[in-house]
C-alpha cells in the first residue's frame, strides 16, 4: 500500500460506499460529512495525477514574489561571512542563521546556505582565488575529509578549520565568548542595547556552560551578565584548549603536506576506511 | 555487620542480634531496619528488643499489622517477661482470645488512658492510627514491609524512634486504586513504609538476620537464591536434624503416596497434574491438594526436629494449604471435608496474604500459575510465591498442572517501566524460574 | 531429508528481499513471544506489512509526519553546537567531568554512510575507549551489529556515552515529554526495550574481545523534552529486567528450527512480486498459506503487529474467545470458542469430563442473566 | 471481570449486538453537559490542534490552532477555549442553597469527552495553563491560568470513582453495554457505537469495519490519523505558514479557512456521534444512588469554587507526602463505596457479585423473628435470625456484615453461619439493624419465610484517616536536607520556553 494513488483510490471507493449506505438510510447529516471527505480525497487524487505528469505545472502555492528585504541588501554569502567572523569558529547553518538574526539586519535562511556552499566550491574550482574569501569546509582531523554540515572561511588558518574530538566543545565555548563580547559591545554602543534575539542566543549558550548564569536569578535572558559568560567559558576552555590545539596542529601539518590547495579548502576525497586505519594506527 | 564466615548459625544470629541491640542503645539513629528472611527469629528479636528497651527505662510501643499478630506477640512477651505489665490497645469490638484472656500481666484497653500502668503497649497499626496524642520514645514496627506508607504516616507521630522489623521478600502492600500519579515520588503512599522512610533518611543502619530457623536445609538455599538474591541466608539446622517418617507403610501406592514419599525424603515435591487450561477453581487441582493433606493424616507421620528429637506425630494443625485466591481457599476447605479423614478440616487453608508470618511443618501449595493461560503480574509476583514456599519446617508440596514453564516462556515480565524508579527485585519471572527448576528435580507426575 | 532451516526460511519468504531485524522489530519480540506465525515471518525476514495488506488486512501503522519531524528536530537540537545541551544533561546525570567532552561523529565515515563501514569504525573507536586509549566520550550514532538467528542486524543507538573510569551508557533521545518527572509508561517501555537491544549488541561487541559485560551499564539515559518546553531533560531508566527478558527472547530465535520442522513442505508466503513490485500471487492462495501456521492472537497485538488484523479476522471466523481478550477468556478456563461457551451455558452441548465443572458454572451464570432479563432490568 | 460479564460479551458476539451489563446508568447525566472533543498534534508535547466545544448538539464551536507549534497561537487557543469553559462553569455558580458553612450550589458542570484520551488531553492542557504568568515577558490572558486550574480540578476529580463532573463517553457506554469485542476496541467510540447502535442501514459488521477506517470514521482523537496528517494537514499548515511569512493577508485567510474546514471534517463525525451516545445514555434509567454521589460532586464543586474566589494557588505539580496519603484514602473509599452502591442499586451488578460468591440471593426457609439478646448494658434488643437457601456459590465468611437491597433502607445483618445443603447453601443471618427503636421489630423489617431476599457485604463506615498537618511532615516522609519545595504559585521558568517554529 505504499503507492499514495492506490491508497487514495481505496479511500475514495470506501467513501462512496459509505455515502451510498448513509443516503439509502436517509442519514443526510452523515452523508453530508462523508461527501465533504470524498471531495477532499478526489481533489488530492487530482493533484497527485497532475504531479505525475511529466510537464508538471508549477505548484500554485509557491510564493510568487520574493518578500521585500527589510534590511541591508547584501548577498547571502556576505551575511554568512559576517556571522562567521563574529563567531570565529566553524559553525552549522542553524547557528550561522542564529548569529545573523541576533546581530545583523537582513534575511538569511538555512536552506539558502546549503546551496551557497555548492556554489562556492564550483566558483573556486572554475577560477581559484578570484574572490577575496570563500565559504568552505571544516576538515576531519583524521581523514581530512569534509565534516558534515560545518561552514568555515577560506582565510582562516587550517588549524582553525580542523575538527578533532574536542573541537566541537572548544568551538562552542569560543563562540560563546565571542557572542558575549558582541552582546557586551552592543550594550555599550547602541541606544537600545542588544536585541532580544542576541540575548536569547547568548542565554542558550550560557545555560550549557557551568557557572555561566547568575546563581540566584531565575533563568531569564535579562539577568545575563556577558562578562560572567566569558569568564565561565574561558575557564572551561582552559581545560580543553591544549589537547585540542595539539590535535589540530598535527592534523593541519599533515593536511598541508598531503593535500592540494583545493583539498585544503574543500576536503580530501573519500577513500574508505582502509585509509582511516592507517591514519589512526 | 561483622560475622565470622565459619561461625555456627547460632553464633551468626547472636552476633546479628547484638549488633542490632548495640545500634539501638547507641541512640544516634532515628530508625533501625531489620530485614528478616522467613523464620529468622523476627518475633524473638521483637521480644528481646522490647525487653532491652524496658530495661533501659523506656516504655516502648509495638505496632503490628493484624490482630492475630498482636495476640501472638503478646503471648510471647508475656511468657518471656511475666513480671512486665503489658497493654493491648484494641478496638471496641475486639474479643480477647482464650490464651490471651488467661494471661495475668496483660491488660486490654480501648484507649491509652486504660493502659497507663503498662510498660509495653501493643496494638495494630490501624488502632494506633486512632490515637491522637502521647509520644513514646521507641516504637517497634513489626511486619513493617507490609505496612503502607500512608499508614506509617498516621502512626509516626506517636514515637521518636523506630525499630522497623520485617521480611522484604514477602508481598508488598497494595491498593485497589489504579493510579500512576505517585510513581517516582519518594513518598509514594502505596509503597511500604520502610522504603519510604529509607528514601528520606540517609545513613539508617539496615541489619539482616542471617539464619532461618524455620526453613530446613533442603529449602533455605533455594528460597534464598530465588527471593533474596542479593542478601542470602542459611538454614539454622543442619542436615538430618529434621525428618519425616510415615507411621504406616503405603497401602495403596497411589501417586499421592509417591508425592508424599518424595516430600518426606527430600523436603520438596511437585505433584504435577496433566496439562490443561482450567479456571482457578478447578476441582481436580483443589481436591488433589486436599487429598494430599488427607492422605498424610490417614497414614500418620512422625516429625523429628531439634525441638522433638524423638519425633512427634503430625496433626492437622501442623499442615497448611496455601493458595493465591480467596475463592480457592473456600473451595479447598470444602474439599477437605470430602477427603474422608475426620481431622482434615483442621488443616489451615489460606491465601498467601494471610499466611504471611505463619509457620507449619508441612505446607501444600497450589501454584499460582497452575492451569492458567496467561501470567498476570498478580500471579507472577515474587512475594506471593515466596510466602507460599517458605512457611514450612519440614516439607513443601506444590500442586500444579503441567505447562508452567511454557507459560513463563511466553509471558516475560511486562511490568510497566517508569523513569527514575529502580526495578523491583527479585523479579517475579526470574524467581518463578528458579523455583520451577528446583521443583523439576522433585516432580511426580500424577 | 528436510532442507536446512535457513533454506526453508528463505523459501517461506520467497522472492522478496530479506528484511533484517532492527531495534524496533527486536523490541517487538517481547510482545506475544509465543506466536508461531509472527516468529516465522520475522525469522524469515518477510515483509509482514506487505503480506497482511495482500491478504486483505492492511496494517494501520502509518506514522505521522509531524511525529517524525518533531523527533528529528529534537534530536538535532540536543546535539547542536557540539552536543551542548547533552553535555549539560550528562554532566548532571552521569557526573561527567569537565574534560569529558570528546565527540566522535559516527553518522558517516568521511562521507561514507554504509552500515559495514560505520560498524567497522564504531568497533574501532569503542574498543579504543573501552581499553582506555581513546579520548572519546560521546559517540554519535554508532553502528552496532548483533547476529540474530544467524543474520546480521545493524542497530544504531542515538548516542553512546562513555564515562572515563566507568562504563558505557546508552543514551536514547526521544521527543515524548517528561512532565513533572513522569512520562507515558508505554513510550518509556518501548524506548527501553529498544535501548536493551543496543545494550546487548554493545556487550556482544565487547565480549568478542573479552571485555566483561559490566562495561556496559544496564541503566539507560533517556533524554526528552521537559514539560511543555523544548528544553531537554534527562532521566535514568533501570533496564535490568528488560535486558534479561530480551536476551531470553533472542535465545528463542535460535530455536526457530523447531517451529520450521512443523511446517508443511513447500509452504511459502511469497507474494509473487512482478518487476513493478506488485503482488501477483492470488490473495486467497496467500491466505491459505497463512492459515496453515498457528497464530496466537491477542487484542493487544493490534497495537504492535502488522499481522494483527489478519489474525483477528481469523480468530473471529473461528469464533475464538481470543477476540474478546484475556479478561473474558480467563473466565472460561480451557474452553476456546464462543459457540462452546453458549452451548454449555444453554445446556445444548454435553460437557466432556473436563468441562463438567465449567458447564455448571456457565449454567448458573446463564440462569442469573436470564432471570435478570426477565425482570426487564434493562431495556 | 466475573463470569456473568464474560458471558454477556459472549452473548453479544453470538447475537452480533451489544447486550446490557447493568440495569441502570450509574453516572449522572447533566441536562446541559458541555461536550469537548480535543484534538492534539502528533509527536508534540500536549500541543492542542483543535477542539469542538458546546453544550448542545447544534451549538458546537470549532476552535483551531493553525500552527500548533507556535506558542502564542497555543495560548490564544487556550484562552478562547478557556473562556467558553469558564463561562459554562460560571453558569453553575448560582442559586446557592443552605446556610452557613454548608451552603452549596445545587448543580455542577459536567464535561463529556469522547474517550479516555480526551481526559488526558485536558489534563495536559490544564497542566500547561495553570502555572502561566499573566504578566512579564511571556504573559498570557488572565483566563488561561484560571482555566488550567479548573481543568486540573476536574481531571483530579474524575480520578475518583463514581464522580460525574468529567467523563469519557466510551467509559459510560462500556459500563452499561457488553460488546463482542475487546476492551481495547471498546475504547474506540465508533467501534463501540457500532455494536450498540450502528448507523442506520448498516450491519454491525460493516459498522465495525467502517469504525476502523479513518476515511469513513475519522478517529475520535485526541490524535488524528497519520494518513490525514500526512495527506491533508501537513500541506495545509505549510500553506498557512507560507502565507504568514509572506505577510499575504488574503492567502492567510484562505489558508486558515481551509484548515478549519479540514479539521471540521475530522471532528464533526465524532461530535455527532458523541451526542448520539449521550441521547442513547439518557434512555437508560439512572441508578437511585447516583444522586447521593452527585451531592458530593456539588459539595466538591462549591468548595473548589470558593477556593478559586479566594484566589487560591494552582494545584501542585506532584502531591506532597501528606497530600498523596490523603488522596489515596479518598480514592480507595470512593471506589469501595461506588462498587457497593452499584451492587445495591443494580440487580445485574449484584448478580455479578453473586456469581463470584461475594453476595447471595435466595429464599427464606426459616425465621426466628422474636429472638432477642441482652446487651452488655443489660438491655434486651431484638436480634431475629433468618436462614436463606441459595443456589449461589456463597464465599462469605461468618461475621460478615451485610446490607440488603430487597429490604427497607437501614436494614443490617451479619452472617452467623454458611452451611452446604445438597447443591445449595443455607446462610443464617442475624438482623442487627433497621428494626426501629421498639422492643419488637417494626413491621416488614425482618424477612419472612418464602420471601426472596438478596444480601451483599456492607463496605461499612471507616473513620477518615488522620494525617499530620500539612506543615508538619514527619521525619519518615521528608528529607532532613530540606526539600526544594517550589512555591506552587511561581510561574514556570519562562525563559525555558522555547517553542520556535520549525523551518
Amino acid at each position: 500500500m505504499s503507492d499514495p494513488l492506490d491508497a487514495l483510490e481505496k479511500s475514495i471507493s470506501s467513501l462512496r460506499r459509505a455515502i451510498r449506505d448513509a443516503s439509502a438510510a436517509g442519514d443526510t447529516e452523515r452523508a453530508g460529512e462523508l461527501r465533504a471527505q470524498l471531495r477532499r480525497a478526489e481533489r488530492a487524487w487530482d493533484a497527485l495525477i497532475d504531479a505525475d505528469e511529466p510537464a508538471a505545472t508549477p505548484a500554485r502555492l509557491e510564493p510568487t514574489a520574493v518578500p521585500a528585504a527589510q534590511g541591508a541588501q547584501l548577498p547571502a554569502r556576505e551575511h554568512v561571512h559576517r556571522a562567521l567572523m563574529l563567531l570565529g569558529t566553524p559553525a552549522a547553518p542553524k547557528l550561522i542563521v542564529g548569529v545573523h538574526e541576533a546581530f545583523f539586519p537582513g534575511e538569511l535562511s538555512a536552506s539558502k546556505l546549503s546551496s551557497l556552499r555548492r556554489d562556492e566550491e564550483r566558483s573556486y574550482r572554475s577560477s581559484p582565488g578570484a574572490r577575496p574569501y570563500y565559504l568552505c569546509m571544516a576538515l576531519a582531523h583524521d581523514l581530512l575529509t569534509p565534516v558534515r554540515a560545518l561552514v568555515t572561511i577560506s582565510t582562516w588558518a587550517l588549524e582553525q578549520r580542523i575538527i578533532g574530538p574536542l573541537s566541537p566543545r572548544v568551538d562552542f565555548l569560543t563562540g560563546a565568548v565571542h557572542i558575549a563580547k558582541a552582546v557586551h559591545n552592543s550594550a555599550q554602543s547602541t541606544a537600545d542595547g542588544p536585541s532580544p534575539a542576541a540575548l536569547r542566543l547568548l542565554w542558550r549558550f550560557a545555560v550549557n556552560i557551568p557557572d555561566a548564569l547568575p546563581r540566584s536569578a531565575p533563568g531569564h535572558e535579562g539577568a545575563l551578565d556577558p562578562q560572567q559568560v566569558i569568564d565561565a567559558a574561558e575557564a572551561e576552555l582552559e581545560v580543553h584548549a591544549d589537547a585540542d590545539r595539539a590535535v589540530r596542529t598535527e592534523a593541519a601539518r599533515r593536511a598541508r603536506k598531503s593535500l592540494g590547495d583545493d583539498q585544503q579548502l574543500f576536503g580530501a576525497p573519500l577513500q574508505g576506511v582502509t585509509r582511516l586505519r592507517t591514519a589512526r594506527a | 555487620m561483622k560475622t565470622d564466615t565459619d561461625a555456627t548459625p547460632a553464633a551468626a544470629a547472636a552476633a546479628a542480634t547484638d549488633a542490632i541491640l548495640t545500634d539501638m542503645a547507641d541512640g544516634s539513629h532515628r530508625a533501625l531496619v531489620v530485614d528478616s528472611p522467613p523464620g529468622a527469629g523476627k518475633s524473638t528479636l521483637v521480644v528481646r528488643a522490647a525487653q532491652e528497651l524496658t530495661a533501659g527505662g523506656e516504655r516502648p510501643i509495638i505496632v503490628a499489622q493484624t490482630n492475630s499478630q498482636v495476640d501472638d506477640l503478646i503471648e510471647r512477651l508475656a511468657a518471656a517477661h511475666p513480671d512486665t505489665a503489658i497493654g493491648r490497645l484494641s478496638a471496641t469490638d475486639y474479643v480477647a482470645t482464650p490464651a490471651l484472656g488467661a494471661l495475668t500481666n496483660t491488660t486490654v484497653g480501648r484507649a491509652l488512658g486504660d493502659l497507663s500502668g503498662c510498660r509495653i503497649i501493643v496494638g495494630t497499626a490501624a488502632k494506633w492510627a486512632t490515637v491522637r496524642d502521647g509520644t513514646f520514645g521507641w516504637a517497634i514496627l513489626d511486619e513493617s514491609y507490609q505496612m503502607r506508607s500512608d499508614m506509617l504516616l498516621q502512626v509516626v507521630e506517636r514515637f521518636d524512634r523506630g525499630l522497623f522489623v520485617g521480611d522484604p521478600g514477602q508481598l508488598d502492600p497494595f491498593t485497589i486504586v489504579g493510579t500512576e500519579r505517585w510513581i517516582g515520588l519518594p513518598h509514594d503512599p502505596t509503597q511500604n513504609g520502610v522504603t519510604v522512610m529509607l528514601e528520606h533518611n540517609r545513613g539508617i543502619p539496615v541489619h539482616r538476620l542471617p539464619v532461618s530457623w524455620r526453613l530446613p536445609t533442603s529449602a533455605a538455599p533455594t528460597i534464598s537464591q530465588a527471593f533474596y538474591p542479593f542478601t542470602g541466608f542459611t538454614a539454622g539446622t543442619s542436615e538430618g536434624t529434621r525428618a519425616l517418617e510415615f507411621n504406616t507403610t503405603a497401602f495403596g501406592n497411589t501417586d499421592l503416596d509417591e508425592t508424599l514419599a518424595m516430600a518426606f525424603a527430600t523436603g520438596w515435591a511437585l505433584h504435577e497434574l496433566p496439562r490443561r487450561h482450567v479456571p482457578r477453581t478447578d476441582t481436580e487441582t483443589i481436591q488433589t491438594a486436599a487429598n494430599l493433606a488427607g492422605r498424610l493424616l490417614d497414614r500418620g507421620a512422625l516429625a523429628t526436629c531439634e525441638r522433638h528429637q524423638n519425633g512427634r506425630p503430625l496433626g492437622a494443625g501442623d499442615i497448611a494449604i496455601g493458595v493465591a485466591h480467596r475463592d480457592q481457599a473456600d473451595l479447598v476447605r470444602a474439599a477437605l471435608t470430602r477427603t474422608g479423614n475426620p481431622n482434615a478440616p483442621g488443616v489451615a487453608v489460606d491465601t498467601a496474604n494471610r499466611l504471611q508470618g505463619r509457620e507449619y511443618e508441612v505446607v501444600i501449595v497450589i501454584h499460582p500459575l497452575s492451569g492458567r493461560r496467561d501470567a498476570t503480574a498478580f500471579h507472577l509476583e515474587a512475594g506471593r510465591l515466596c510466602v507460599l514456599t517458605s512457611r514450612h519446617r519440614q516439607a513443601c508440596i506444590v500442586v500444579a498442572r503441567e505447562g508452567i514453564a511454557d507459560l513463563l516462556d511466553s509471558h516475560p515480565s511486562t511490568d510497566p517501566v517508569h523513569l527514575s524508579v529502580r526495578a523491583k527485585f527479585p523479579d517475579g519471572w526470574e524467581a518463578n524460574h528458579v523455583m520451577l527448576a528446583k521443583l523439576a528435580l522433585h516432580r511426580v507426575a500424577a | 531429508m528436510k532442507a536446512p532451516v535457513d533454506d526453508r526460511l528463505d523459501a517461506l519468504r520467497g522472492s522478496a528481499k530479506r528484511l533484517d531485524y532492527s531495534a524496533r522489530s527486536l523490541a517487538a519480540l517481547e510482545n506475544n513471544p509465543r506466536c508461531t506465525l509472527r516468529a516465522l515471518l520475522d525469522a524469515s525476514g518477510s515483509d509482514k506489512a506487505a503480506i497482511a495488506a495482500h491478504a486483505g488486512h492492511p496494517s494501520p501503522f502509518g506514522q505521522s509526519a509531524f511525529a517524525l519531524a518533531r523527533g528529528n528536530v529534537f534530536e538535532t537540537m540536543v546535539k547542536d553546537n557540539g552536543c551542548a545541551e547533552l553535555l549539560r544533561l550528562l554532566r548532571e546525570t552521569l557526573q561527567l567531568t569537565l574534560p569529558e567532552v570528546g565527540y566522535e561523529d559516527l553518522n558517516d565515515i568521511g562521507g561514507d554512510g554504509r552500515a559495514e563501514v560505520r560498524h567497522d569504525r564504531t568497533k574501532q573507536v569503542l574498543l579504543q575507549a573501552a581499553r582506555g586509549n581513546g579520548g572519546g566520550t560521546l559517540f554519535d550514532h554508532p553502528m552496532l551489529c548483533l547476529p540474530v538467528g544467524g543474520h546480521k542486524a545493524f542497530l544504531e543507538p542515538d548516542l553512546v556515552a562513555f564515562r572515563i573510569g566507568g562504563r558505557f551508557h546508552v543514551v536514547e533521545i526521544k521527543s515524548f515529554p517528561i512532565i513533572d518527572g513522569q512520562a507515558d509508561p508505554t513510550q518509556v517501555r518501548a524506548a527501553t526495550t529498544q535501548a536493551c537491544a543496543y545494550i546487548i549488541a554493545l556487550r556482544n561487541l565487547l565480549a568478542r574481545v573479552g571485555i566483561d559485560k559490566q562495561a556496559v551499564s544496564d541503566t539507560i539515559v533517556l533524554v526528552a523534552p521537559k514539560d511543555f518546553t523544548n528544553r531537554p531533560t534527562a532521566a535514568f531508566v533501570d533496564a535490568r529486567k528488560q535486558v534479561a527478558a530480551l536476551s531470553r527472547q533472542l535465545a528463542r530465535i535460535e530455536r526457530i528450527g523447531d517451529l520450521v520442522d512443523l511446517l508443511p513442505e513447500g509452504l511459502t508466503f511469497d507474494l509473487g512480486l512482478d518487476k513493478d513490485k506488485r503482488a501477483r500471487r492470488p490473495a486467497e492462495e496467500l491466505a491459505e498459506a497463512l492459515d496453515q501456521v498457528p497464530a496466537t492472537y491477542r487484542p493487544d497485538c493490534l497495537n504492535h503487529c502488522e499481522m494483527a488484523f489478519y489474525c483477528r479476522s481469523r480468530a473471529r471466523a473461528d469464533s475464538s474467545l481470543d477476540v474478546l481478550g484475556p479478561a473474558v477468556r480467563e473466565q472460561f478456563g480451557g474452553i476456546d470458542t464462543t459457540t462452546m461457551v453458549l452451548g454449555l451455558a444453554q445446556g445444548r452441548l454435553t460437557p466432556t469430563q473436563d468441562q463438567v465443572e465449567m458447564a455448571a458454572a456457565l449454567r448458573h451464570a446463564a440462569r442469573l442473566r436470564a432471570e435478570l432479563n426477565v425482570l426487564g432490568g434493562a431495556e | 471481570m466475573s463470569m456473568l460479564s464474560a458471558l454477556a460479551h459472549v452473548q453479544a458476539t453470538e447475537s452480533m449486538q451489544a447486550v446490557p451489563l447493568t440495569a441502570f446508568r450509574h453516572r449522572r447525566l447533566s441536562s446541559r453537559p458541555l461536550v469537548i472533543i480535543p484534538l492534539v498534534m502528533a509527536g508534540e508535547a500536549g500541543a492542542p490542534l483543535a477542539a469542538m466545544v458546546g453544550s448542545a448538539r447544534r451549538k458546537g464551536t470549532l476552535l483551531v490552532v493553525a500552527q500548533p507549534r507556535n506558542r502564542d497561537q497555543r495560548f490564544a487557543f487556550a484562552a478562547s477555549l478557556g473562556r467558553t469553559v469558564i463561562d459554562y462553569i460560571d453558569s453553575f455558580r448560582q442559586g446557592r442553597r443552605g446556610g452557613g458553612g454548608h451552603s452549596r450550589y445545587p448543580d455542577t458542570p459536567q464535561i463529556l469527552v469522547p474517550n479516555h484520551g480526551g481526559i488526558k488531553a485536558l489534563a495536559d492542557l490544564g497542566r500547561m495553563c495553570r502555572f502561566r504568568s499573566t504578566s512579564g515577558p511571556h504573559a498570557v490572558p488572565d483566563v488561561v491560568p484560571e482555566f488550567g486550574m479548573w481543568l486540573t480540578f476536574l481531571v483530579d476529580r474524575a480520578e475518583q470513582a463514581g464522580t460525574s463532573m468529567l467523563l469519557p463517553v466510551t467509559g459510560i457506554l462500556a459500563e452499561h453495554w457488553a460488546t463482542g469485542q475487546s476492551t481495547l476496541e471498546d475504547q474506540n467510540l465508533a467501534s463501540l457505537m457500532a455494536w450498540i447502535a450502528p448507523p442506520a442501514g448498516l450491519s454491525v459488521e460493516q459498522a465495525m469495519a467502517d469504525a476502523e477506517n479513518p476515511d469513513v470514521c475519522p478517529p475520535a482523537g485526541p490524535a488524528t490519523s497519520p494518513e490525514f496528517d500526512n495527506r491533508d494537514l501537513a500541506p495545509a499548515i505549510k500553506r498557512f505558514d507560507t502565507a504568514r511569512t509572506l505577510g499575504d493577508l488574503r492567502a492567510l485567510a484562505a489558508a486558515e479557512s481551509d484548515l478549519r474546514e479540514l479539521i471540521a471534517g475530522q471532528i464533526q463525525p465524532t461530535w455527532r456521534m458523541t451526542w448520539e451516545a449521550i441521547a442513547l445514555l439518557r434512555s437508560v434509567p439512572e441508578a437511585p444512588r447516583t444522586i447521593k454521589r452527585f451531592e458530593r460532586d456539588c459539595a466538591a464543586f462549591t468548595s473548589y469554587s470558593d477556593y478559586r474566589d479566594s484566589g487560591g494557588l494552582p494545584q501542585r505539580k506532584r502531591d506532597t507526602a501528606i497530600g498523596a496519603a490523603q488522596r489515596l484514602g479518598w480514592l480507595e473509599r470512593a471506589l469501595a463505596e461506588f462498587e457497593s452502591d452499584m451492587a445495591f442499586d443494580d440487580p445485574f451488578v449484584l448478580a455479578d457479585r453473586r456469581s463470584a460468591g461475594e453476595a447471595f440471593a435466595g429464599t427464606v426457609v426459616e425465621a426466628e423473628p422474636s429472638r432477642t439478646v441482652t446487651t452488655a448494658s443489660n438491655r434486651r434488643v431484638p436480634r431475629p435470625r433468618v436462614t436463606i437457601r441459595t443456589q449461589d456459590p456463597v464465599r462469605l465468611a461468618a461475621d460478615t456484615k451485610l446490607l440488603s437491597p430487597s429490604m427497607p433502607s437501614g436494614h443490617k445483618a451479619v452472617i452467623v453461619s454458611v452451611l452446604p445443603d445438597g447443591d445449595a447453601t443455607l446462610v443464617t443471618v442475624e438482623v442487627t439493624g433497621g428494626m426501629g427503636r421498639a422492643r419488637v421489630p417494626a413491621r416488614g423489617s425482618v424477612p419472612v419465610p418464602d420471601q426472596r431476599i438478596a444480601y451483599l457485604p456492607d463496605p461499612g463506615w471507616r473513620p477518615a484517616p488522620q494525617f499530620p498537618g500539612s506543615d508538619r511532615t514527619p521525619w519518615t516522609h521528608s528529607a532532613t536536607a530540606g526539600e526544594t519545595g517550589a512555591d506552587p504559585a511561581a510561574p514556570e521558568d519562562a525563559a525555558a520556553e522555547e517553542w520556535g517554529n520549525e523551518d
